[in-house]
């Protein structure tokens, strides 16, 4: 049973810190510019697959920082090229947009690297158990993606605080009118915040692809769930995406080790329901099983009973 | 609108009366061509891809009846078209089996209920919000219905769908519904009631109501309506006549899987009506109808149909955010004033131009997808059979795409003058 | 007879800082009456709380003797009190008449109808033409909203908040940003379609206040510190000091 | 504003549907539909078969073809939706082609067979024949069977009673786990495991069995820590596509080191994704020998000839040259392609396949009877990789024919 808490626990952190990954740089978007780029998990995938291509050629540590640089400039295109011109029709047509981009990226994906999954390798530096308890094993490559994604948290953390650029994009978050107006160039910051938050998904990319694999579908499997952490941790709110991150993956990942259904748990504690009826299904069910749809459940509580979410203070 | 408003009252009369003869006529000679249509084809194939863009067309419609004219961006609109279709293929087999009498034309109305009572249950909420977290709303709840599809597997049937049959309910006026082009029958006539209904909706006061919330919710408070409520009874209809579109689903597939509900199938129903053009009454039917034709026809001759749509409703996003009914719509004026002639020449050099760019376009990308897929030797591409791995096709299609460019960014601003010249209000 | 609209010791404050403190003030029914005060005196933030777009934080509101204290904008609209805003808040994608239509509608008694077709809503449109002609508009009928000129969106404003024939209307600086002759036109229209009606109007272009209002209140800092008629007003010490800042000693 | 653009959309659509009405040309070759996908998330699996048939048939033209007529594959996508295939199989019915191959997801199967059997019996002039080469949920060739449909796989039970053979002659496995998808045939494969795993090794626990959603699961490792916190020391699974891939790598990551015992853990991504962790510890149970090692010579030429054409891909589904070439023989001694006539001349029908045995499809069932073989991952003596990644399946054990039957509860109707 420790053995399973204490694996659960840290596989929920993992899972938590590589949803930060991709929160961040939403949060920082959406923050900034009130969009909610529906694109966003598809700049993830373009990471993995970049940096298995450039992984190919270069091996891994170069693909590390090169295809985040690469995906980032991309997103910065994307932001100049598209999503400005759109900018004047008002949020739900860049909403639609994002939208749009997310279904080319995924097709493009396929025109390029085929359809397929790649096999994209942890690389053999890291290839090896960091400990062991009991008769489970924890992969360094897992310890690593933790160092990264404490990294960035710290990274972004310190721009944010410590330096002029983090202070213009703060006051971009709560104030994006008053920023224009003390002469900074705010389409430009725009385009800059939307680079450095793709170039982010994209670093979650190139660290997640050899664990969660790296298939034309990545990007939607993640792509809601990204917008659910953004949702509950408070709409433009860091800190807020970091707690409701590490949230999420902590209560998927235990989620799935319960095996105790509706019906089960309402018999312990001493009430019987009729199991033969038309909601059967319904007490059937296991914690485990409901596991993958706890975090919509939750956005859709959040959104009714607090939109600003956990942490947020503004709403859309 | 350069009209004297003096001579209003002396023509107005006679404009009216134009006016209900040619609305009217529209509508009637829409249900002629309705009903004459199965007679002119002679595939099984069109009759099956008609009647799918007849439930895709009231589909699109309801759709809009939210973003259009409502404002409302809903990610889960087939959340409503899934559930009239279970609902109505559950009550279907329980007309098979004899335990309930209804026949099955009627059909469609049980999905439109059950369409609209799940609207309005998931609506209460969602509606108290409008903007992007109503958008956030109706994607929780299309990923809550797709999870629960999977926990409820009596009433969803699990991967395998709800299947049923449509020859086992009882009959009504001894009408059977065994072959497609009966079937299509059904689908023509209430695809036109529905279209009419939802025609009639945006001219009734709610209908208007919500036009009014779209565009400025704050100021409809301080008119006297309550924003959440106009956007609840859209919400309703609208759903309603999804689940209306489910219904008919039911009848023509025999087949419902969680699918129908899910996030790809809200995502088309956004791409048609937005490619169509959301402005526009007319706009989603025109978009429901190209986009099945792609669909059917594009998938079969490459797989990458969905690039090209893809495209197809980027630059829609970008270049022509009225969609292609909007694009119609701005020609309005020159129709009225008889000088469509005079932009035969431009458009159709700056057409030709574009085409012969979408060509190489079209060429470099399928190209790609044959070498990326580790494909050799040769494949037919329009009239051409090309081997990708030399390096002349690719000379080639990449010369069209330079030429078509250049030729477009020249006569482009040639037509688009052109336009505004045809457009200028005055005597032609 | 009740007044208008009553207000009783209203409070508001955002977050920490008041912004009403304390307004008790009565607007007798069938006047004419404006609230006047310097920049930041809180002359809009008491339009939202009687119109209830903000909710007060403490104090009582009554509208024509009924308590609507905490009730909902198109709640208190129903109950006969229409508003304008500083800021040009109309239906930009509707025609002209379209907005003034729709602001006929909850009135003339169709709610959420969805089974009335509104072309055959023979007293709506009627309503919504004379209004249409009231405000000189006829002509831009079937115009989007958003492409009129300024001056032509300020009357269309005007317009959306009578159409309904509310007996309470509250314009905000109906005259803000005009020209002379373009104000005048309105004050006429302001005179027109206020007759027998009550209305309280914010607005800083003092010859229009005082050419219209029976009575005026002046608002400094969140408190009501005179009421009264324009001519005591003009005489009020406290009045003259909020506005020039000097105490006008020695003539008491 | 409603009537010019009114009148233009309107003639805008009756254009596209006088288009549409004009489309579709009558053939000369026999056509052959194939349904399954061809984009999304398992278009990978749905394009390698899509080529397997085309190679197939390439070698059947070389041979003059069928009737003196060339075959012709006619792709369609279903993207693994039971939804689209019948928009699909409606406009394969709508062309008037009689054949419809078919085998990702036993979900669509279900739909298809269904579809078909319906409308076979309204419009009997224009009947079609469903040949399922991969969909092996037994339903299909039980309860479900009917008339109009064959199945050139053998079913999960079959396949179950094989690996179940295989695993009651381990005397090290004493718990078992197993996890599936949560669908008709991750929930036929627990039940075979859990019933068949019962008489034959009643001392085996069952110390887990888990569905999770199909799909939708990003990260298995909060799996694989309960399957090692259950005591598993071997593991049955179904999955296929993603979800195989993405449990493989949890279970390396995890260091689950126990064997597992799969339908579908190779090719099309899986093998290469299972790399080095895999060896001798996978075992996945299969129609063809897997081509290692001392591959038939029929085989090994065939695997050869594919790969020349499609370095990065394998002849995974030998089923489909099984399913092909009985199609045409049938064809040919029915000489005609009347459905009917076809089908009948399908039952009973006896094939040599690629692997060399011989193979019979059953009248009451319509179910082929084959051998099975167990093969596992290991990248020793490889000749016929898989993903071209040094790794490949070798032969541990063949169930010959008479064994790997199972009896079937379908009872036959045929059209009088």
């Amino acid at each position: 049973m420790f053995q399973l808490i204490f694996f659960s626990i840290l596989n929920g952190l993992v899972y938590g810190m590589l949803l930060f990954m991709l929160s961040s740089g939403l949060t920082l978007i959406f923050g900034m510019m009130g969009v909610l780029n529906f694109a966003h998990a598809s700049f993830y995938m373009l990471g993995a697959y970049v940096a298995f291509t450039v992984g190919l050629h270069l091996g891994f540590w170069p693909a590390l920082v090169i295809a985040p640089v690469v995906v980032g400039l991309l997103g910065a295109l994307v932001e100049r090229q598209g999503l400005r011109r759109v900018h004047r029709f008002g949020h739900i047509a860049e909403l639609i947009f994002t939208f749009g981009v997310a279904i080319l990226v995924e097709e493009i994906v396929q025109l390029v690297w085929g359809r397929p999954a790649k096999s994209y390798q942890v690389p053999a530096a890291l290839d090896f158990p960091l400990f062991r308890v009991m008769s489970s094993s924890f992969p360094a490559y897992k310890a690593f993606m933790l160092v990264v994604a404490v990294a960035i948290f710290a990274f972004i953390f310190v721009i944010l605080t410590r330096t002029r650029a983090g202070l213009i994009i703060q006051a971009s978050l709560t104030h994006p009118q008053m920023v224009a107006m003390l002469g900074h160039n705010v389409p430009r910051v725009f385009m800059i915040v939307f680079g450095i938050g793709s170039a982010l998904a994209a670093l979650a990319g190139v660290i997640a692809g050899p664990v969660l694999g790296t298939f034309p579908g990545m990007a939607q499997v993640l792509g809601s769930i990204v917008f659910v952490v953004v949702v509950i941790g408070g709409l433009g709110s860091l800190s807020g995406a970091f707690v409701a991150s590490l949230l999420i993956g902590i209560v998927q990942t235990f989620a799935v080790a319960m095996d105790v259904s509706v019906g089960g748990a309402l018999a312990a504690m001493g009430v019987h329901v009729n199991t033969a009826g038309a909601l059967h299904d319904l007490w059937r069910v296991t914690i485990a099983q409901v596991a993958p749809i706890l975090p919509y459940v939750l956005l859709v509580l959040t959104l009714i009973l607090r939109p600003t979410g956990l942490f947020g203070t503004r709403e859309t | 609108m350069s009209t004297p408003v003096a001579t209003r009252p002396f023509a107005v009369a006679g404009v009216a009366r134009a006016a209900r003869v040619r609305r009217y006529g529209l509508w009637l000679a829409a249900a002629v061509v309705l009903l004459l249509l199965p007679q002119s084809v002679r595939t099984g194939t069109a009759i099956a891809v008609m009647n799918q863009m007849g439930i895709a067309v009231i589909f699109a419609l309801s759709f809009n009846m939210l973003l259009g004219q409502g404002g409302m961006l809903s990610f889960g609109h087939a959340v409503y078209f899934g559930l009239g279709g279970f609902i109505a293929a559950h009550v279907l087999n329980m007309a098979g089996r004899g335990a309930i009498y209804l026949p099955v034309p009627l059909l469609p109305l049980v999905g439109g209920l059950g369409g609209l009572a799940f609207a309005a249950l998931f609506g209460s909420f969602s509606t108290r919000r409008a903007g992007t977290v109503f958008s956030m709303i109706s994607l929780g709840v299309a990923e809550l219905m797709a999870a629960s599809s999977l926990i409820f597997d009596k009433f969803f049937g699990g991967e395998e769908g709800i299947t049923t049959n449509r020859s086992k309910a009882p009959l009504l006026l001894g009408l059977e519904f065994t072959r497609d082009r009966q079937v299509y029958y059904l689908i023509a006539f209430w695809l036109f009631v529905a279209t009419l209904a939802m025609y009639a909706f945006s001219r009734t006061p709610v209908g208007r109501m919500a036009n009014a919330v779209r565009d400025n919710p704050e100021r409809a408070e301080f008119v006297g309506y309550s924003q959440h409520r106009v956007r609840f009874v859209s919400f309703c209809a609208a759903g309603f006549f999804a689940g209306i579109a489910g219904g008919l689903f039911a009848v023509n597939y025999e087949i419902l899987t969680a699918e129908n509900m899910g996030l790809n199938a809200s995502g088309a129903v956004l791409l048609m009506a937005y490619i169509g053009g959301i402005g526009a009454f007319v706009g989603p039917i025109l978009g429901a109808v190209v986009f099945t034709f792609l669909q059917s026809m594009l998938s079969d001759y490459t797989g990458m149909w969905l690039l090209y749509l893809g495209i197809l409703f980027l630059a829609t996003v970008l270049f022509v955010p009225m969609g292609l009914a909007g694009l119609l719509m701005l020609h309005a004026p020159v129709w009225r004033a008889r000088r469509v002639g005079r932009l035969l020449g431009p458009y159709v050099l700056t057409g030709a131009l574009g085409f012969v760019a979408a060509v190489g376009i079209i060429g470099l990308l399928e190209m790609v997808h044959f070498v990326a897929a580790g494909r050799t030797g040769t494949r037919r591409l329009f009239w051409l059979v090309v081997a990708p791995r030399t390096l002349m096709p690719w000379l080639g299609f990449a010369a069209l795409v330079v030429a078509g460019a250049v030729g477009v960014r020249w006569t482009g601003p040639r037509a688009v003058a052109a336009f505004a010249e045809a457009s200028r209000p005055g005597r032609p | 007879m009740t007044p208008a609209i009553e207000l009783s010791d209203v409070r508001k404050s955002f977050g920490a800082t008041p912004i009403i403190r304390g307004v008790s003030l009565a607007i007798e029914a069938g006047t004419r009456q404006a609230l006047i005060g310097p920049n930041g005196a809180g002359k809009s933030t008491l339009f939202n709380l009687i119109t209830g777009k903000y909710p007060v934080t403490s104090g009582r509101i009554r509208v024509k003797g009924a308590a609507v204290t905490d009730l909902a904008p198109y709640e208190i609209n129903r109950r006969g009190l229409a508003r304008s805003f500083q800021v040009t808040n109309i239906f930009t994608r509707m025609s002209v008449f379209e907005n003034i239509r729709c602001a006929v509608l909850w009135s003339a008694g169709y709610r959420y109808s969805f089974w009335h077709r509104i072309s055959a809503a023979r007293a709506v449109n009627e309503r919504a033409e004379t209004v249409l002609e009231q405000l000189n508009l006829t002509a831009r009928r079937d115009v989007p909203a958003g492409v009129l000129s300024y001056a032509e969106q300020r009357a269309l404003e005007i317009g959306i908040t009578i159409a309904g024939g509310a007996d309470v209307i509250l314009l905000d600086e109906p005259t803000a940003g005009m020209s002379r002759s373009e104000t005048e036109h309105v004050v006429g229209l302001i005179r027109q379609i206020t007759a027998g009606k009550t209305l309280l109007m914010v607005e800083h272009d003092m010859s229009v206040v005082f050419d219209l209002a029976d009575r005026i209140a002046v608002l400094v800092y969140g408190e009501v510190i005179a009421h009264d008629t324009p001519e005591r007003i003009r005489a009020n010490a406290a009045v003259q000091e909020a506005y020039l800042g000097v105490p006008q000693g020695g003539v008491a | 504003m409603f009537r010019p653009t009114s009148a233009l959309v309107f003639a805008v659509v009756v254009a596209l549907l006088a288009g549409l009405a004009s489309s579709a040309t009558p053939a000369d070759p026999i056509r052959i539909a194939y349904i399954d996908p061809l984009s999304g998330p398992f278009a990978a699996t749905g394009e390698n078969g899509l080529n397997q048939f085309k190679y197939a048939t390439e070698a059947l033209n070389k041979g003059g073809g069928v009737l003196g007529r060339q075959l012709e594959i006619v792709p369609l996508d279903n993207k693994v939706s039971p939804q689209e295939s019948l928009i699909q199989l409606k406009k394969v019915i709508g062309d008037g082609i009689p054949f419809v191959f078919q085998g990702n997801s036993s979900g669509v199967a279900h739909a298809i067979s269904d579809a078909v059997q319906k409308h076979n019996e309204r419009d009997a002039g224009n009947r079609v024949l469903y040949l399922n080469y991969s969909a092996v949920d037994p339903a299909l060739t039980n309860e479900k069977c009917h008339f109009w449909h064959f199945r050139f796989d053998a079913h999960a039970d079959m396949k179950m009673a094989a690996l179940t053979d295989v695993i009651a002659a381990n005397k090290s496995v004493k718990k078992m786990y197993i996890i599936g998808q949560d669908y008709s045939f991750g929930k036929a494969v627990a039940e075979g495991a859990v019933s068949m795993l019962g008489k034959k090794r009643p001392d085996i626990q069952i110390v887990g069995n888990e569905l999770h959603p199909i799909g939708k699961v990003k990260d298995f490792s909060p799996y694989v820590q309960k399957i090692v916190a259950s005591g598993a020391d071997a593991v049955i699974t179904g999955n296929w596509g993603a979800d195989m891939i993405a449990l493989a790598k949890a279970a390396n990551d995890g260091g689950l080191k126990v064997p597992f015992y799969t339908y579908y853990a190779a090719s099309d991504g899986v093998t290469a994704a299972i790399g080095a962790a895999g060896i001798d510890r996978i075992r996945l149970v299969h129609e063809s020998h897997p081509g290692n090692p001392n591959p038939p010579k029929a085989l090994s030429d065939y695997l050869t000839g594919y790969r020349k054409l499609h370095p990065q891909n394998d002849v995974n589904q030998p089923r489909i040259h099984t399913g092909l070439n009985m199609l045409a023989q049938a064809i040919k001694r029915a000489g005609t392609t009347d459905v009917d006539k076809v089908a009948a001349a399908l039952e009973g029908a006896e094939f040599t396949n690629l692997s060399g045995d011989q193979l019979v499809m059953r009248r009451e069932d319509h179910q082929l009877q084959m051998p099975v073989y167990i093969s596992v991952h290991t990248n020793k003596n490889i000749k016929h990789d898989l993903d071209a990644s040094g790794f490949g399946l070798a032969l541990e054990q063949k169930i010959e024919r008479e064994k790997a039957t199972q009896p079937t509860t379908c009872k036959m109707q045929r059209p009088s």
